[in-house]
């Protein structure tokens, strides 16, 4: 009950506040989840990440970018609108651009499958990250999905193998690559465009190794246990700059990223420009040992014999995780 | 596919840590198998659990093959029916505390008599060495987290720097939900190990195993230079029952089974138990010494 | 693909030969548009000839893109409407000795004004420079024999060598059958000085304009790095009629056209006659001084 | 009348010496061209060429090798019947072989679609292509098709792309392809397999840019003139020798390759050993330098100043063709 007043009171102070366009989002945000306590703060990103007013992929490149032209098909069995890619200018830079392409209402999400790609899409995302190698184009992804689409062409066209195929070339593409989960982060749909030299997370989207409806259907057996399963599953942005999986948070702005495109878009702008920037002056053999170095590094276990936790980051670049 | 030089530093490191791995003689422990019968579960006739050992885990009747475990593998596949095992060490933790998890991994070590899904090593097939990666089903469905992605990361990075084939049997369910993000990222981790064993040179040899589904499928199952599968394996990304929940339909029969996955491009050939010896002897030695001499 | 180094020693080569090509300019003879009118063969209303010149030769009714010859193109494309020829020397002989084909050439020659069914050179679009190889479909039905294959060959190399991007517009039906063997191996010789091209990491462009099929489809037309196409355009290696031999019935409306071959996924986009310098001037922008600089 | 009789003795004597066991088919056939003059000659061959008792690619690769294995799959959509390929050890070297295959009935040619490829034919062919190239095994290709499928699928898969792409990257492999036309040789979807630094051709094999019924239609304007556009064509071996495409000839046993499966595999076999043997000799920057200038070779035109016929070989590498 009180919680309840104290969350109509900060919606108030969002509201005034977007009308005075003054910029503290991220601080409400904060004390919101401070008020909610874990699961509900989980469960509360998690519908913030799916809200349907939220920008997509081509809606972040539209704002971002200068020029850009999208690239379409995987040369091989068709295009896939859910998994959008093509080459963006943005701040003089001429990146390669893949992303998860979500609609804002019911006909634009039958067109984009509401963002679960098939095989064909994951392989048109491989064939422009090949390309931008090629060129020597900076790679930017935008992850939002709920995951790789479950179906039966999806299954018989091998979706297994396109995002296998994708998570082992991205891992050693020589061009530096920037992933940016903007909403959904689901499962392997959402890794297959998630190998890169930084990964960023907006401050209210989620990445986990699957939705919390399934996780709770499977691991609590009670589908309707959602809200208590995202809580659980650690999958929010703070959750996971915790563990040392992402780089950094890209903090909303007020009430979420859907109040003000302009603004988030330019704020994912700023972080993929400076990222870009310290990336670009590495040497492509070191780019690829840092990458290798983060990937080696993810996984949490121990070795019995000296008693502490170890991976095989530690024993290859004298860092740790 | 060039990542460069870079990978020499990470296969310098794995040689060094080779060294103390403490590798020990893995086999199994024939006891078990005492000469009860059960009834085969595809055709239902009675098999005898001893011959059924000595069948290859194969129904005498119907040619079903069982699910076998790592230890069963190792039986039936390798010289000498055991492998020096490496990563032994290597033991789970409960990244992202999840409710009873540790307790969950101790149960399934106590009823399993194995310690997690997968288990490394290097063994013989008709005196053709390898480094080898086993799943075993039986162990929380083969579920990958991060001891079973650290595992086979070490099993390829040994067999790039001691050039040598990795042969991986798969069996999974997919992801280890209970170790959270971690369990999604052994996607990328061991899908980057097989990068570098390619750029090692050396092959990557995947049996796909019944059944073989989720985030495994999605990652180092399908990055196999050679693919085989064992006969009727169930083999996809989404299970069957997520699939039927997405169509609101049956699938139809065969549907994601290993002659399916051969018809649809994705598995190089079906061997059967009986034929696996020889054919791995076969691509081990098509693929010794960087290939042909004349 | 890494062909390695080979390729310079080829490249030089090709830069030596450059130096006595005999370049000259070519542009078109306006004098040929009078202002007589005739009907769109789209939507069959009363076109102006003058004006369908001036309106990039598409219909100002439906929007119907008219096929167009190398020196139309060059009009309506290129900075001053002209390109600097190169490769005009090379010209076809009857190598198979089949008769009545060098009659049949100077026919085409006298009836089309053009000397074969592609026109080299280097051009501008909005002051980018790259090399050029546009098809003309009305000579001999834009076949491919050695002549295309070779000023082909040599635009590609060209561009390899002076570092631009190769743009290539394709209209054929196919092969120079009275070439026989001749004319099947130029599929073999673009494509491969396509993997030069890239191998000297510059781009290639093509743009499949109405129709593109045959042999040209099967190789270069497809090797671009970036694919475009016109509006409608009939793209495909078998011809419609082919198909509908062999499937006995006819073919859905739309097959093989620009927007079905973009949505099978071999076209990047379909872009109208109206955008293309503005498109081709940014990717020429896009790829220019190997990529990015901040 | 004189010529039926003349061929009938042949017939005789061909039948004698192959009870004899004599080797005299090459001569025999040689003697049955000049008898039969041009057209004939090359329509004759048109038919042994599509012998359906002729040996298929799996048949020359069981009878060649000493342990082989297929391997299938495009890793993308399919399998394709029509075009085989795998590992095979010959003389104890290990090849990657492709193959177009045929059947010898009904059955066998619905199930192998008469060996007309689909894209994922030439698809699963360039995987393993590149598989021998990184693991250095030599690739041997058996040629044998009327050419890819002309149907609805096969047009709406990308056949056109899916033998560009092999041309492109089988011209730069970095190991040795040898080609063997042992049947028929038809267009793009012959070619498709048939970039190498090795071409051969048997005796009575041909290869051409369109069937002779197909070129027959569209320049004869009439579909039963296929015999006499057999001629025209100029598409049997030793027409090609002529012209420089294809490297040798490979004779056939007495009557065609049909009646000797075990002797024409044997001399495919060393054919196929002896120029591996000279390939492996060569460091991979000259093996490819050389398929490169025989690629670049391939056409005949003039360059009216100089009036000579002259390519770009001639300027390039100093020889000429
Ligand atoms: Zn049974
Ligand atoms: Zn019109």
């Amino acid at each position: 009950m009180k919680a309840e007043e104290l969350r109509s009171k900060l919606q108030e102070l969002q509201e005034l506040a977007l009308r005075e366009n003054i910029d503290i989002g991220a601080d409400i945000n904060r004390l919101a989840d401070k008020l909610a306590g874990g699961d509900e703060t989980a469960w509360r990103r998690v519908e913030l990440a799916r809200h349907q007013d939220r920008p997509t992929a081509l809606q972040y490149i539209d704002l971002m970018s200068d020029r850009y032209l999208e690239l379409h098909g995987d040369r091989t069995f068709g295009d896939d609108p859910a998994l959008v890619g093509g080459i963006a200018t943005i701040g003089g830079v001429h990146f390669t651009f893949l992303g998860h392409q979500k609609g804002h209402n019911m006909k634009e999400n039958l067109h984009r499958n509401y963002g679960m790609a098939h095989p064909e899409g994951y392989r048109k995302a491989l064939r422009l990250a090949r390309q931008a190698e090629r060129f020597r184009r900076p790679i930017l992804t935008i992850i939002d999905t709920s995951g790789a689409f479950p179906g039966l062409a999806s299954e018989e066209r091998g979706i297994g193998e396109a995002i296998a195929r994708n998570l082992r070339e991205f891992s050693v593409l020589r061009t530096p690559i920037i992933c940016v989960v903007v909403g959904e982060g689901g499962s392997g749909g959402a890794l297959g465009i998630g190998v890169g030299d930084r990964v960023y997370m907006l401050e209210n989207s989620v990445y986990s190794v699957i939705s919390p409806e399934g996780f709770a259907s499977i691991l609590l057996r009670d589908a309707k246990k959602a809200q208590q399963a995202a809580g659980l599953m650690k999958m929010t942005a703070p959750d996971l700059k915790g563990f040392g999986i992402i780089d950094d948070i890209i903090p909303e702005p007020v009430g979420g990223a859907q109040s003000d495109h302009q603004q988030i878009a330019g704020r994912v702008r700023q972080t993929v420009l400076a990222a870009y920037q310290e990336l670009a002056r590495k040497r492509p053999d070191q780019l690829l040992r840092d990458r290798s170095a983060r990937l080696l590094s993810l996984g949490r276990f121990t070795e019995k014999p000296v008693g502490r936790q170890s991976s095989l980051l530690s024993r290859l670049f004298g860092g740790g995780s | 596919m060039s990542p460069g030089r870079y990978f020499r530093k990470v296969l310098r490191a794995v040689s060094r840590d080779k060294m103390k791995q403490g590798r020990r003689a893995l086999r199994m422990d024939d006891r078990r198998y005492v000469a009860t019968k059960h009834s085969c579960p595809s055709c239902g006739k009675p098999v005898d659990d001893g011959d059924l050992a000595v069948n290859l885990f194969v129904c005498p009747h119907c040619g079903h093959h069982y699910r076998i475990s790592a230890l069963e593998r190792i039986k039936t596949l390798m010289d000498g029916g055991e492998i020096s095992e490496f990563s032994a060490d290597v033991q789970p933790v409960n990244p992202i505390d999840f409710p009873e998890y540790t307790e969950k991994l101790r149960q399934a070590q106590e009823k399993t008599g194995i310690d997690e899904a997968i288990t490394t090593g290097v063994g013989r097939i008709e005196g053709r060495q390898a480094a080898f990666a086993l799943m075993s089903f039986k162990f929380l469905g083969g579920s990958m987290g991060s001891v079973v992605g650290e595992r086979l990361a070490r099993a390829m990075l040994y067999a790039a720097d001691q050039a040598m084939p990795c042969i991986i049997f798969t069996a999974s369910g997919g992801a280890r939900m209970q170790e959270g993000i971690f369990s999604l990222m052994q996607m990328a981790k061991t899908s980057h190990t097989a990068a570098l064993l390619a750029e090692a040179g050396q092959p990557l040899i995947v049996v796909l195993t019944d059944p073989t589904t989720g985030g495994v499928t999605a990652s180092f199952a399908m990055l196999g230079d050679i693919t085989l599968a064992e006969p009727n394996a169930l083999i996809g990304f989404a299970g069957p029952r997520v699939i039927e929940g997405t169509i609101r339909q049956k699938l139809p029969a065969g549907f994601q089974r290993a002659e399916f996955q051969k018809d649809k491009g994705f598995v190089d050939a079906v061997v059967p138990r009986s034929e696996l010896r020889s054919t791995l002897a076969y691509l081990i030695d098509v693929h010794s010494r960087g290939g042909a001499k004349p």
